[in-house]
């Protein structure tokens, strides 16, 4: 395989137009798409090459979530772009109660293939309404699936595999890591939902993690290694369906775990996790699960209390220590 | 216009306004029997909007539904034996049990879902009528809700984005004046819903939703003009509920007086005068038609009585058309 | 003090009442809520005792809950009444952006006091769109309080509390238990928040639960003692904040934990329990927690499946015996 | 009408509107000079709204405000320092630093809060005009919005609610012709905001939102129909966003001549203009208004960089009132 280096950005304007091009039933919509290509540019270059198939909207997203779906049980594949992850607020009917339930409700008799994407996450000084990570409420909504990438190769493989997939899938990704660089093949490649992947193998730690949480594991990681511990690092990359059984290896293996993510800890996807291994596998563990992420307060803007509320390398790497202290 | 219909569209009108009437009020009698659970909403009294907009659609187009869709699901061609069984919660309901009253959809035939959220229906009618657009269709849209609904936000976005993109939907409000236990006087600031209209550079049209031909012509126009991509309309329908809110309502906001003068408003006996007068409904035409109902509702009851309840791990199905299935399966759930 | 039996209908009209002739502040804003008193007749008697101040509102939930925060921010204290705990899906904006971090965001400069109101719940055959049980989305939104108990006394005292609370509450009342009955004492008291209670203290094995969970946890730690296990039954009443100091005695003490709630499993309230359970408590525990609740579905509607997919006593039972089975 | 404005009055019109100017000038260059973290969104150009509707509110009147702040903000009486200690994200900032620019607000003054969501003002001012008429003042509400809010839901819901209750809310759309990068002719189905007031019976206006006497007039109506119980107006003022939607905007989706014509429509110097030809601007005065204003402008600039960052763990205060701060405090968070 070759490799290129793509930015996130790049990765994921690269797999809408692989998809589009293959599949007439595929569209984008949203706001301010358009003119700028998105906020970010991840759908730069879309709009000229598929007129008409990237629709801006007016600010409805309400309407824009909902309208996916009824393009979804219609034989199309909508890729729905909520601008901004905290706004999930206002379509939380549609996609929880309409997207999510409609297959079940109506006995299967319909599949409802549709990507609904946002951009999450603090760093920016962006505050309380444009900084949140709510994955976590859609892993306890049966019917989504959910995904959180962070490297360009899992973002390009898995947008394309949700694009494809049947279901209605919660695409989340951290605004921080757009301009984020990494090798991705020329040649084409999906990668599975469900199925995380072993960014580092070692034996002394579980990292257990997912989207920015990623690079900061692997920034511990690193520190841990020159003090002669030898972390492994797991990215998740799809949140549900989740790759236990990748889980359950990494426990049995090091017995020592951290689950990090972005999110507020309480009630979290960490909550999940941890409370799943020592259900199942208490005996495989050589000290408590630590949780890392958010402090609960909603985000702050003052960049001293943002990096304060927010976890960091520095958070992955204290729990880490806290981790490995514990002898049996 | 209306004298333009043939003899035969005007019986299918009466008859699909009969067949509305004697589903529901069968399922009025089996759900007092204690034979249905869950909770009803029966639109008996507003049958002519449901009979009056399916008669000048294609099966191909679609419609989104209610909380109280029975008339508007069995209009389009739904099967009344899968209707009934659902109810019953059996395996042979359109939902295999998993629906219920307020939760049948049946997409052969267009029916995208009545809906337990109110106005929830709004922004997947826009949703289809896109896809219509996309897919460069002649398919129409009827997007079905309340006068209650009518104020919720979802109304207002989906209004605006089918105008904008003058999609091909027919937004149609049966105004039977309450949401519930609250009138329609009270809540909402308008006397006419389709005065909202212009607020979307939309026709808005108001009919008398107890006569059928009127609302057929309505909609037959409406229905037109988003075949020729000319965009939507919102049609109001005024009408009557008959029957509580839901199945047992005490109905303590209403008097019975003006129940019963409402019901003088009769749609189907109004209909039937006119096609008496007309010579279109003799005797015996109607009594085969009642007889005719009579047997296919009360094979559905049979269907429904004698199909199996699904088996409890069958809730596990369902969930996810891709591989997921298994995994929901295996995981903790 | 003398006591009587007020069904839970009753004991919540009641704290309403003395709570609306206290402070003229508090009104009470919803659907359908003069004609028949409310949905399950919570509010009967009050239209007619404080005229103007229980007021029926269009089908606008959105607006409704953000009604209800203008008026907490000028003045006034609503109770707000959501009809239904599925239909929060249409307000989250209001709730989770706005009610739960004005405070926050804007420096501490105001209070909330602001009461979310919903029956929630499954059983009735009510299927997918009102049935949930939602609780596990706001305790992961830092600013809110959460609460949901299931006794007469205790939703008289928690009513009244979160009434004068300084801070936006939603507040959850199981759809099933409105008709129990339960002693109230006539003299005035109050329950604060954040304070779990001992419904049964045994030394075998713990359950913590609340709202419907506690009747269901009540009835196998009956057929549990039948049987000779002695089970402890903790209520906790609210679940933010949470009265750790009381899991943690119970934990202490028994050794081995059930958490049990009618919410779905993945990602509910017993996730964040249990895994702070293990990261705090690890060495207390005999077993792992195991958790019980509903499965990843939708409601269903018919009978047989609704029964197989939420929990009941025997699931409460099923747990216990697993979490006694197990000898380290 | 405009004819009976007192001399100081319109002179206290010019003062605001420059203010505004300055403030925001200012924060551009700061922004620029990257002294002010997050993101910002100015109204340079629009400061005729905030200007003519504040003139004619009292200081116990409320205001929601939007992302696009600053100027109703400071026209209701907020002052700069405070502001721009929030901008740099400073512990006297009127949030201590945890809102920043979108979230401002001054809860002594009636300003309930600027909004990150947008449209997420609509259902506050509902509740605040409902407050006022249960406590039975005679205060007001003003309810700032876009013309790409406009198409948001609870817009809906908050008129219809605020015209069955007669509340006294003036909805101020301020139409600037974009939101973000869509233009307001493709998003929006009606020509004009204000021709979908009669959908809610309310009055709905539209005027020259660069002529601050004719904002102010409307205003003045408007206020005046909803202090007097008889309930909500839609007020529209046509205007123009002279800077991109955020600062670092790229703009691809106007021109620049397009900006350029529409600064010729400069509010400011309208009414200087008009001041001059009453003789109400002398040259001294002007000088003097100018004058003051910088020396403010740069006393906040000075105020705010001199002012600390809040210590880290200041992040963990300000979420409860109750006494669960402690417990919010000592839990796991
Ligand atoms: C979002 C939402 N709010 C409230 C309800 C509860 N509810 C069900 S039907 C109904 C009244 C609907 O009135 P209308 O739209 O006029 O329809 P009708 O029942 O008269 O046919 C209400 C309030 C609901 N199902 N969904
Ligand atoms: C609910 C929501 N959707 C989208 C956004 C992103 N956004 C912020 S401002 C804006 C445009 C608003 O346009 P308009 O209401 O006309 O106000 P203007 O910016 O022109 O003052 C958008 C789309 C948001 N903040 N909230
Ligand atoms: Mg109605
Ligand atoms: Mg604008």
């Amino acid at each position: 395989m070759s490799l290129r280096e793509l930015t996130n950005t790049e990765a994921m304007a690269e797999a809408l137009k692989e998809e589009m091009s293959l599949d007439p039933s595929v569209f984008i919509v949203g706001e301010d798409l358009v003119a700028h290509g998105g906020i970010f540019g991840q759908f730069r270059g879309l709009p000229e090459a598929f007129p008409g198939r990237v629709i801006d909207t007016p600010i409805s997203e309400t309407c824009i979530a909902g309208a996916g779906l009824g393009a979804a049980l219609t034989g199309m594949r909508p890729f729905v772009d909520l601008h901004f992850a905290d706004f999930v607020t206002t379509a939380m009917d549609e996609i929880a109660n309409q997207a999510a339930k409609i297959r079940y409700m109506f006995g299967g008799q319909v599949k409802v293939p549709m990507v609904i994407w946002a951009p999450d996450g603090a760093g920016l000084s962006a505050a309380a309404h444009h900084s949140q990570s709510l994955e976590a409420w859609f892993v306890h909504t049966p019917g989504l699936k959910v995904v959180s990438p962070c490297l360009p190769y899992d973002v390009k493989g898995l947008i394309k595999t949700a694009i494809r997939d049947d279901d209605p899938v919660v695409f989340f990704m951290h605004k921080k890591i757009f301009g984020h660089r990494g090798p991705v093949p020329e040649e084409e490649y999906l990668i599975p939902l469900g199925q995380a992947d072993l960014k580092r193998e070692g034996s002394d730690l579980a990292i257990i993690t997912y989207s920015i949480m990623l690079l900061h594991a692997m920034e511990a990681a690193q520190e841990l290694a020159s003090e002669g511990v030898n972390a492994e690092v797991l990215d998740l990359r799809s949140l549900w369906p989740l790759d236990w059984e990748a889980i359950a290896k990494s426990v049995s293996k090091t017995h020592r775990v951290v689950v990090a993510h972005e999110a507020c800890i309480t009630g979290g996807m960490g909550a999940e996790i941890a409370a799943r291994i020592q259900e199942e596998l208490l005996d495989e563990l050589d000290a408590p699960v630590v949780r890392v992420g958010a402090r609960r307060v909603p985000h702050p803007f003052s960049p001293p209390l943002e990096r304060f509320v927010i976890p960091g390398p520095h958070s992955v790497l204290e729990a880490a220590r806290k981790v490995l202290e514990k002898q049996f | 216009m209306k004298g333009s219909l043939k003899a035969d569209e005007m019986v299918g009108l009466y008859r699909t306004m009969c067949r509305i009437r004697a589903f529901e009020t069968k399922v009025q009698e089996l759900f007092a029997a204690n034979l249905i659970p869950g909770f009803v909403h029966l639109s008996i009294g507003e049958e002519a909007v449901a009979a009056g907009i399916s008669s000048v659609l294609k099966p191909d187009d679609y419609i989104t539904s209610t909380h109280r869709g029975h008339g508007h699901v069995l209009a389009k061609g739904a099967d009344p034996r899968r209707m009934m069984a659902e109810l019953f919660g059996k395996r042979t309901g359109y939902c295999k049990g998993k629906g219920g009253s307020m939760h049948i959809a049946d997409f052969s035939v267009g029916v995208l879902g009545a809906n337990g959220v109110v106005a929830g229906g709004f922004p997947i009618a826009v949703g289809a009528g896109l896809s219509c657009k996309l897919r460069g269709t002649d398919q129409v849209v009827v997007c079905y809700f309340g006068d209650g609904a009518s104020n919720r936000g979802p109304v207002h976005e989906a209004m605006n984005m089918a105008s904008i993109w003058k999609l091909p939907i027919l937004f149609a409000c049966e105004n039977n004046q309450y949401a519930s236990t609250t009138a329609m006087s009270y809540s909402t600031s308008v006397g006419r819903i389709a005065l909202r209209a212009p607020g979307y550079s939309m026709p808005g049209v108001t009919v008398d939703g107890n006569d059928v031909l009127a609302v057929r012509e309505a909609a037959q126009q409406a229905v037109a003009r988003a075949r020729a991509g000319q965009g939507p309309t919102l049609l109001e329908a005024l009408t009557y509920r008959w029957r509580g809110h839901f199945e047992g309502d005490p109905q303590r906001y209403r008097t019975k007086e003006e129940v019963e003068e409402a019901k003088e408003k009769d749609p189907i006996l109004r209909l039937a005068a006119t096609l008496r007068k007309k010579k279109l409904l003799s005797r015996e035409l109607e009594e085969r038609i009642q007889r005719e109902i009579q047997e296919e509702i009360e094979g559905a009851v049979r269907f429904a009585q004698e199909s199996p309840y699904p088996e409890p791990e069958e809730a596990l199905e369902d969930l996810y058309a891709g591989d997921v299935a298994q995994a929901a399966k295996g995981g903790l759930s």
